[in-house]
């Protein structure tokens, strides 16, 4: 049954005890970002230190594809050096875009290969990529930031 | 009612897993019967031209079958005519009229600083933000009724809220989320004291029952052709034809014109004023083949049917635990649109699992995010009912809600 | 082009009195293939649902439907498809552009006092009147290139009209009345030297040969599809990216925004901030199955069949005394629309002669008014061609002329 | 052949020689017509005398409908009591929507029954209708300003 496909058991498990999520008193920045299409919302707070990635904390609310996946990118990323964390998020993208034809990488996406049943629905797909988007958008704030501080 | 399902060929769709469809969102689209398909093919193939232009006989076909389409479509509202505008949609009708109220040529009309705008806290987004930005450019202020928590129009403070600096009171006929039907009748009252126009948003309601412009009392009325068994791409505007008289246009173009040189021009009288460029002909010849079918089956029927179904789904929804009805929880003053919430499953996994069972709903904020706001919610699951929709259906959706939450584990 | 009247089932009606259709009338509408009928009909009965707002299958598959729909329109045009917005008509295009162009939300595109704002003595209403507009709401001016007598623009004070103060340049590409085809090089590099932008009307290009946004270097661009083998009550804005995200929108609703409470509102992105509402998806996806069917026959063979036409009409015509071409009388820089005026006889009365022999022609002022009084006229009969189109019913329009001239005794 | 019945000889004699084509150099009122959809124009010159029509004259460019029915129109008003020429425009407009149901009763109508052809052509009715509705204008503004003084 398809449900299953799209539903799978790590999505639950995320869904149900989401990592990362309520917010860091301090960040090197906060973002929001709605989906306006269902009202989905998702605020995140971003440290970077000495180019990697210290820590990604979130809050809000959504349905289980994107409270997982969510829980899932800030799990993935924490750590990484930022280029890697890119590289991550770009091989997501590129899994969501794919209308079911991949599976993805498990190597470079861990359990966010779970969300690849995400792209057979693409009226999903937004959901699952709202975490992932206020993670990106936050990386090229802090760094616009500093290209400006230059 | 048993019988119009076989003139809407969608219906026999096979969805996924072969499931059949109960297409159970007709408040945010309906289903077109083959009556209106073939109206437009009909006029695409014997009589397209462009209306009120030409001599030729194919242009005076079109123009004939243009005008009867508004006449029907007039008729079927209690309105003159002339009255009976033909728009894009319900948003383009809403909008226009709050164009017109920021142009200083459409005179007493024209807001000014001071002056109040009424709207609700139920209101689609449709018939608030043109009001918002009317109020920007105006400098008016927009005020509004809230929401009570059982999903009516709170009025108890009416005559402050509509004082005597309103001058409009922009007010949904019924809820495209809670299913709410408002008292009209104490709020044109009281808006007509106070000088104020009143304008109806009736995309949920010219569908679903019998609506009379010169009853309801209002001033300006907007219903969407696509809620409506019709096309999509049409709307109605509706206004009382002195009101049309004073107010400005805000599409500029051919058609519309008395006369034009290179810095000036003036407008031809509604509702050619208000009709710019060539219109959308099929798509009216369509509507008014809506209106027929809509017609024949009787609106009283057809709201009964609705109604029956309405008390059925409330019964069968409140047995469910866990489920709370965001709106009216009785059969008093409300229509065939319900939605609600379920305890630990987010509206978009609820839908998810519904339509792997061919149950189409609509979730999310439903163009209505401040109401979201009011109750407390991201989103709701919304089934909105229609004449092609049976008993069956909605035990369906009862079922599949309780699939959800077995397969969600929670219940 | 022989095989293509089988897909026009409304060419072989029969006329007053047994006569066949002669449909010279394409400026105004042009007819539809089967084909477009067809896509349209498949919509309602196989995908019908509201886009973007519903997670079931029904609404994924209307989404796709009206996107690929985009996607095919921008590729026809060389747009990028995020610059692609569905509208109405080319007047509710042009018009959403002069709204745009006076609200302060939009920046340095909104217009003040001094500013100016370039049109054509030739251009229609919908790209005249939206303009004039504008101006009264802003403090801008408006001016114009004159016409030459052969029915051209006269550029010869490009550079004076096109001052430093001017910010929109309006221009139709092919003249609806004339037949002229406007050199539009030098009028683009003149506006972007002086900083202003361009605004083409392509309501009488797009449909007859190839137009490649990028190539032709203006920054909007507006056609209907009714003209384009298209259903009736659809449209294309196309607009710059970098001009588009600066632009505020001018119709308020749903599915345009980012986020609403009930005072403020902000918008989603191009297409989707200026499409507000449910969108007119069925026309959507018949628009692109009339460009679809453009494609397959090729522009390019369109247009060389067209220009055939063309020239055989221009030989006709000028064979006739007492016909007077109002436009290019050769065939160099216009298509396939040709104007003409008999000396005494009304056109009126020549439409009339030529109806009863099943021939379709516009008469009147085409939208052009203040054109007709630039060449001292009440009005033409104009005969516009198509891809239809053949040399026989060319030579049925000189016959008929001629019987109208026998039948009012002026020859 | 509907042609004829359509152009009727008398119509063609009044389009060649309209009379009361000419604006007279005084006038109670002078009203200016316009058809939108085809740029027609009419000006009208009207002289009231003791409650009847003492002169009406023209000018304007139209087709031979709008014109003959401009000629017939003024020579059928002329003289006559107003409220007499205001049923004569009355019996005429009920002509032009009867959609080649009526003939017309030359009683009344006179010369005008020769445009019964038109009713049948709804493109062409405005056209017959121009002058006489530009008379109709003429006479209730002049009445309306009589009002008006009083
Ligand atoms: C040159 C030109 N511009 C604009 C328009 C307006 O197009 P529409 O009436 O489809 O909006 C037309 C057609 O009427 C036209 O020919
Ligand atoms: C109550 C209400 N008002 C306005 C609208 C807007 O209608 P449309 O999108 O057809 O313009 C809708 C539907 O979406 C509605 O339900």
């Amino acid at each position: 049954m398809e449900l299953e496909s799209l539903y799978q058991e790590v999505i639950l498990d995320h869904y149900k005890n989401p990592h990362h999520k309520g917010l860091s008193a301090e960040s090197d920045i906060q973002v929001h970002h709605v989906n306006p299409s269902c009202g989905d919302e998702i605020t995140l707070n971003l440290v970077l230190r000495d180019g990697g990635v210290q820590s990604v904390t979130w809050n809000g609310v959504g349905c289980s594809i994107s409270q997982a996946s969510s829980s899932i990118m800030s799990e993935l990323v924490t750590g990484k050096p930022v280029d890697e964390a890119m590289r991550v998020l770009e091989s997501f993208s590129e899994l969501m875009a794919s209308k079911g034809s991949q599976s993805g990488d498990e190597e470079v996406l861990e359990d966010a290969v779970a969300l690849a049943g995400v792209s057979k629905f693409p009226a999903r797909v937004k959901c699952a990529l709202l975490g992932w988007m206020a993670f990106k958008d936050a990386v090229v704030q802090v760094n616009g930031r500093e290209e400006d501080a230059r | 009612m048993e019988r119009v399902r076989e003139d809407f060929p969608i219906l026999s769709k096979v969805m996924r897993q072969g499931a059949s469809l109960k297409y159970l969102d007709s408040g945010a689209t309906s289903q077109k019967p083959i009556q209106v398909l073939d109206a437009e093919r009909r006029f695409y193939t014997e009589s397209n031209a462009a209306v009120h232009r030409g001599s030729h006989l194919l242009a005076e076909q079109a123009s004939e079958a243009f005008e009867s389409a508004r006449q029907i479509i007039a008729s079927f509202i209690g309105a003159e005519v002339d009255e009976t505008i033909f728009t894009k949609s319900a948003t383009e009708a809403l909008n226009a009229i709050a164009y017109s109220f920021g142009n200083p040529g459409s005179g007493r009309l024209c807001l000014k600083p001071g002056d109040k705008v009424v709207v609700s806290e139920m209101e689609h987004h449709a018939n608030l933000i043109p009001w918002q930005q009317l109020c920007k450019r105006t400098g008016a202020t927009l005020a509004w009724f809230p929401i009570t928590k059982d999903g009516r129009l709170d009025l108890s403070n009416l005559d402050e809220i509509v004082d005597a600096s309103t001058k409009v009171v922009a007010i949904t006929h019924q809820s495209n989320v809670l299913g709410t039907i408002n008292p009209l009748e104490a709020i044109v009252e009281r808006a007509h004291a106070v000088g104020a126009v009143v304008v109806l948003d009736a995309c949920q309601s010219v569908p679903h029952m019998s609506v009379d412009v010169k009853q309801l009392g209002v001033d300006f009325l907007a219903f969407s052709g696509h809620k409506a068994l019709g096309p999509t791409g049409i709307g109605i505007l509706w206004g009382r034809a002195e009101l049309l008289d004073l107010m400005e246009p805000y599409l500029f173009g051919g058609s519309m014109i008395e006369s034009v040189t290179m810095e000036n021009a003036t407008w031809a009288s509604a509702p050619r004023k208000f009709e710019a460029g060539v219109p959308n002909m099929a798509q009216a010849v369509g509507l008014a083949a809506a209106v027929n079918y809509m017609s024949d089956l009787g609106m009283d029927s057809i709201h009964k049917h609705e109604l029956a179904l309405t008390e059925h789904a409330l019964n069968a929804l409140n047995e469910i635990s866990g489920l709370t009805i965001i709106g009216p929880n009785s059969m008093e003053s409300r229509g065939g649109t319900i939605s609600f919430t379920i305890e630990g499953i987010h509206p978009h996994d609820v839908g998810q699992v519904l339509d792997q069972d061919g149950i189409a709903v609509r979730t999310g904020h439903h163009c209505a995010w401040p109401l979201m706001r009011r109750f407390g919610v991201s989103g709701t699951t919304r089934a909105s009912f229609y004449l092609y929709n049976t008993i069956a259906e909605i035990d369906a959706l009862a079922e599949g809600i309780k699939n959800a939450q077995k397969f969600f584990k929670v219940n």
